[in-house]
């Protein structure tokens, strides 16, 4: 029935000659045709990380804060104080939302928040990051709309509010845009779960939907180039079911608190063999399981085609012995189909049956733990030279901040966010369109921040200088809304890593992100690898997309990134600036993708960040707001909006107008106080000893800037381009 | 006053009517699951928003056959008070309990916003400690939230007061672009002949606190709990 | 056995669904096409043929399930395979 | 001239919503209904007959913009009122 194992078949899984050897090895003889397609999921990039695992042992993964280190579970935890903890994480699904981007994208929400309650955690919110090509492509808008509605109808109906995240636009997402999600979950300590199959004998029960042929192997999907033909891989694109996502959250949550559970797990990629296999694993057990047992959606499934289906919302519970009426009684009131499907072995097995006949035996430590590791080849790139500002083009100034303001990757997000239900369980006390996002933890009486960034064509430049600025922007974002760093997540999206150049991008930025995370203290709890990312016109830019959660101690330090009030006094924390290398004002006005990016000095970001937390503890700060694309002027701009108030500043600097208004330099904040506290600000910045200037005051219906010529812009017209840029292409075309 | 907040599956706004009521002073509100089929000992009765079976077919089609539904029609026949919001809503409507229906919003995006809502009428067991004229600043979460009726319905509704609440600019003024979801009149609420059945689809439950943009939602809450009123 | 419902919105209802569409198929070139009204098709499998019981009660879903009579009409179809 | 474009999820594609539907339908005691399917209907007003041109310009349509071949498949009818 099922073909034999001809070296085209191998290939076909995209197994090579040697780890076929490591295969029989392991095996004392040949695999099965359904073995192969186990090792072939289980050996993938996606799962097994064989390629990118030597690179991700250079991140720090431990801190004082840490409960669930990195790699140990399906997702890390992290200390919050008061027995409490949140769980997080951020996921990839490129490929499928390339595919089908609805369903890709929605799935890729299921996925990561399956992710957060397997650890025993209530998910209470999303970020999306997001890439896509220019929309001035139809086939772009297409994706950019069927994501985002993919990622609202999912998370909205699930009731896990998204609250921000990045999109950015670039030629290099043609044909293979990024779809990131993170999840945040939180919990009491003593309510951690694991994914462990321990107790030998307990019971273990598969529940949630049916198995069908969904997304076959899309492990193996996600660990290949996208080609013309995975148009025709059609049957790697799963369709989700967010209510029955809801009710198998909701049942699992409860089940974990009846104290019935020794182990779960969710069924990612990968389905039933990678929850098999993982958790006897980590159990240092064995599991056994029928496949005649699993609630399957269509018939004539193959062993095959059940273990490998990733079919989405199922998890795999072990039960203690003896409760297994109390965990029915619970999955029948959410209406949700289960099984008994196996037991806990000694024996260190993955056993498979099927109507009792054994179809797979892997010793399953073997499986999980000892797929091949590879140190790939790497060829590095010539960094190119800091950006002549002598050579800067003519451009008219008075159009460039029109302009850059109505460029998609730094217009206003309204369009994305307004799809997203960012309110809905009452947390969300900074909304999307602010620094960071604040969410206040009801449960728990917290208030927790969250930003994600990743300016890739810093990375595309200078990886590792890229890579570093993407975790110093988290972080200044975390401290523009007065909240201290606690941990991070990471999602290395890249192309194919057997080009030495794209794998040489991926070491710089791991390089960068583990120096980065030094440099501040935070631990890399988990992330994701997405590799492969390329279309036939080649590979994406290198982007290390960074999750930054902080903590903000008082409820009155929270501030954002909007003016406040008529007369404040507005200070800029760090220098005026001077680097137009990898800005988007070359790049937006003058299509130039060149330049040395801007350096990161973290000891300058860090002195700059306590500063300013200081001066929030201190009660000194109405709006603080950082610089990134677009430098100053877009900055500046961006904190007139919300209240609409203007503001009249005046820049010293030696630099031409265009590279002090829009060169985009680290380390720069703009803060805004009550002119009353102006003197203490100035004072206290003075004895803290860091770079900055008063630059003027907030008010009026005009944005000026006074350099070696005074420019001006009415707030409203600048607001009015800016708000609907999106809007424009995307509803009018 | 006794609240029950029913639970359907789906459901996800919950937690925060339960929260939201329960805080307040008199109140105290207890979830009911949708597979009971009595509200008996309860004075007030909340459909709360979410995605009640997926929202599959129609926003509330499947929802207003819960076990637990005859309860809330019999409850809103004695003239106990019953709210539906967002979800909750169109689950009334689609009930019969509510004229009138929810279809897609105009622009087909979901939408999540503030809005503002002018107060048409006091004369509501849910508006009596507004005044009519009262701007209200809720915010609105939904896909299908544009209000559809029939043109001798809406004169009806009009006529006898239904419309309780309409969108509008800050100001009180009537517009469309006031209007989230291309609703008919700028309706947000309505209740029912009795007066002691209401649906909107903006959500109080997220308004009861300065933390989260807005405590004009709890007036909504805190007129129901108003014992002294009598319609 | 196999019944199909279509369901449409009422005419005298507004289907923004369908104007869309209409608009990006007029951008795409084709101009002959003057309206668009976007419904729903439901796809029943019958383990059997209905009686006159089973065929009232069907419509009576489709009355009050399957459509929602302020806004949309149906039409039932049932027929053999 | 009228044209008729029916979208059906895949087989193979999970149909959470005919799923929902079915039970929903079966609470109400229909038993007879094994499995439903739903799917969209598009009603296509044309100003006139279309030429082959015309016809295999629809079928684009239908292919690019009215379904995702991905996950759903459609049926194209025209036909005259
Ligand atoms: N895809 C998205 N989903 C939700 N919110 C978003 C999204 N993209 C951007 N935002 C929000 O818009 C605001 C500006 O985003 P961005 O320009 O990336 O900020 P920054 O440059 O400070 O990181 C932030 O509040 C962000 O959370
Ligand atoms: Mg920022």
């Amino acid at each position: 029935m099922s073909p034999n194992i001809t070296p085209e078949v191998i290939a076909k899984h995209g197994i090579t000659p040697e780890e076929y050897t490591r295969i029989q090895a392991i095996l004392g003889r040949d695999p099965n045709f359904t073995e192969l397609g186990v090792f072939s999921v289980m050996w993938s990039e996606h799962c097994s990380y064989k390629n990118s695992k030597p690179e991700l042992r250079k991140f720090p993964t431990s801190g004082p804060r840490v409960l669930v280190k990195a790699g140990e579970e399906n997702a890390g935890v992290i200390d919050i104080g008061d027995g409490w903890a949140v769980a997080f994480k951020m996921e990839s699904h490129n490929h499928p939302s390339a595919v089908e981007p609805f369903q890709g994208a929605a799935t890729g929400v299921g996925g990561i928040i399956r992710d957060i309650f397997t650890m025993g955690a209530r998910p209470v919110f999303s970020l999306d990051s997001l890439r896509f090509g220019p929309l001035s492509e139809p086939r772009n808008r297409q994706l950019f709309a069927g994501v985002v509605s993919g990622i609202a109808h999912y998370g909205n109906c699930i009731g896990v509010p998204t609250i921000g995240g990045e999109v950015y636009f670039d030629e290099s997402y043609n044909g293979n845009p990024l779809v990131n999600v993170f999840c945040l979950g939180v919990l009491r300590h003593e309510e951690i779960a694991r994914g462990a199959a321990s107790g030998i004998g307990n019971p273990v029960f598969y529940v949630g939907a049916e198995t069908g042929r969904d997304g076959l192997a899309g492990a193996a999907f996600a660990s290949r180039d996208l080609t013309e033909e995975s148009k025709e891989d059609r049957p790697a694109v799963q369709v989700g079911d967010p209510f029955k996502e809801k009710l198998l959250l909701e049942a699992c949550l409860e089940l974990l608190a009846s104290g019935c559970v020794a182990g779960i797990q969710d069924m990612g990629a990968a389905g039933l063999t990678c929850s098999t296999c993982e958790t006897a694993s980590r159990g240092d057990t064995g599991v056994e399981i029928d496949l005649a047992l699993v609630p399957k959606r269509e018939t004539g499934m193959t062993p095959y085609e059940t273990l490998l289906s990733e079919s989405q919302e199922r998890m795999l519970i072990i039960v203690k012995l003896g409760e297994e009426d109390a965990v029915k009684r619970i999955f029948e009131k959410w209406d949700l189909p289960y099984a008994h499907v196996g037991f806990v072995r000694d024996d260190g097995m993955m056993r498979v049956k099927n109507h009792g006949e054994t179809v797979v035996e892997i010793p399953a430590k073997k499986l999980a733990d000892e797929a091949p590791i590879y140190h790939r080849e790497v060829k590095a790139r010539p960094i190119p030279a800091p950006f002549d500002n002598a050579q800067l083009p003519e451009t008219d100034l008075q159009a460039a901040l029109p302009a850059l303001l109505a460029d998609p990757s730094i217009a206003s997000k309204e369009w994305v966010w307004q799809q997203y239900d960012h309110m809905v369980r009452n947390g969300c006390v900074v909304r999307p369109g602010s620094d960071s996002a604040v969410f206040y933890i009801r449960e728990a009486d917290k208030f927790v921040a969250a930003t994600s960034d990743c300016n890739s064509l810093y990375c595309s430049l200078d990886p590792r200088e890229g890579a570093k600025a993407a975790i110093a922007e988290a972080a200044r974002n975390l401290a523009c809304s007065g909240a201290v760093p606690l941990a991070v997540t990471d999602n290395l999206n890249f192309g194919n890593p057997h080009n030495p150049e794209n794998f040489w991008q991926l070491q710089q930025c791991v390089e960068g992100l583990a120096e980065g995370c030094n440099a501040f203290d935070v631990p890399v709890t988990g992330g994701n690898v997405s590799l492969y990312n390329q279309s036939p016109a080649g590979a994406i830019d290198p982007t290390p997309t960074v999750g930054m959660v902080g903590l903000i101690e008082s409820e009155e330090h929270i501030t954002t990134q909007h003016f406040q009030s008529e007369g404040d006094v507005i200070f800029l924390l760090g220098e005026i600036g001077h680097e137009m290398g990898g800005s988007h004002f070359l790049k937006v006005l003058h299509g130039r993708k060149e330049g040395l990016p801007p350096r990161v000095h973290f000891a300058t970001e860090r002195a700059i960040h306590d500063a300013l937390r200081k001066l929030i503890r201190m009660g000194t700060v109405r709006s603080a707001h950082d610089c990134s694309e677009g430098g100053l002027a877009v900055a500046l701009a961006e904190c007139s909006f919300a209240n609409q108030l203007g503001a009249r500043v005046q820049l010293t600097s030696n630099e031409p107008d265009a590279v002090a208004l829009f060169n985009e330099s680290q380390a720069r904040i703009i803060l805004t106080t009550d002119p009353a506290k102006a003197a203490q600000v100035v004072s206290e910045l003075e004895s803290i000893g860091v770079p900055f200037s008063r630059l003027g005051v907030v008010g009026g219906s005009l944005l000026t800037i006074v350099a070696r010529q005074t420019w001006e812009w009415p707030v409203a017209d600048l607001r009015a381009g800016w708000s609907s840029a999106i809007g424009r292409w995307m509803d009018h075309s | 006053m006794k609240f029950a907040v029913i639970r359907f599956p789906g459901s996800n706004c919950d937690q925060d009517c339960q929260r939201s009521i329960d805080a307040l002073p008199g109140a105290s509100a207890e979830y009911v699951w949708h597979k009971e089929t009595s509200l008996a000992g309860y004075d007030a009765m909340v459909l709360p928003g979410g995605f009640s079976y997926g929202d599959y077919l129609r926003c509330g089609a499947i929802a207003r056959f819960s076990p637990i539904m005859p309860a809330v029609r019999a409850a809103a026949a004695e003239g106990k008070l019953v709210i539906g919001i967002c979800n909750g809503f169109q689950i009334l409507c689609e009930a019969g309990l509510l004229p009138g229906a929810l279809v897609r919003n105009e622009k087909l995006h979901f939408v999540c916003r503030d809005t503002w809502l002018r107060v048409e009428t006091a004369e509501t067991p849910f508006t009596n400690r507004c005044a009519a004229g009262d701007i209200l600043k809720i915010p609105v979460a939904h896909g299908e939230g544009r209000y559809t009726a029939d043109t001798e319905t809406l004169a009806e509704l009009n006529a006898n007061g239904q419309v309780v609440l309409r969108y509008t600019e800050a100001n009180g003024q009537v517009s469309p672009a006031a209007n989230p979801n291309g609703s008919m009149e700028n309706i947000a609420g309505v209740c029912n002949a009795a007066r002691n059945v209401f649906g909107l689809m903006p959500h109080p439950d997220r308004a009861t606190e300065q933390r989260l943009g807005s405590e004009d939602g709890r007036v909504i809450f805190e007129s129901m709990l108003n014992l002294s009123y009598v319609a | 056995m196999k019944a199909t419902v279509v369901v449409m919105p009422k005419a005298s209802v507004l289907d923004p669904q369908g104007v869309a569409v209409k608009n990006a198929v007029h951008s795409l070139g084709l101009a002959a096409v003057e309206s668009i009204r976007v419904g729903k098709v439901m796809e029943i499998e019958l383990s059997g043929p209905l009686d006159a019981a089973g065929e009232k009660q069907l419509h009576t879903i489709c009355h009050e399930l399957l459509s929602n009579p302020v806004i949309e009409d149906y039409r039932l179809e049932i027929s053999a395979s």
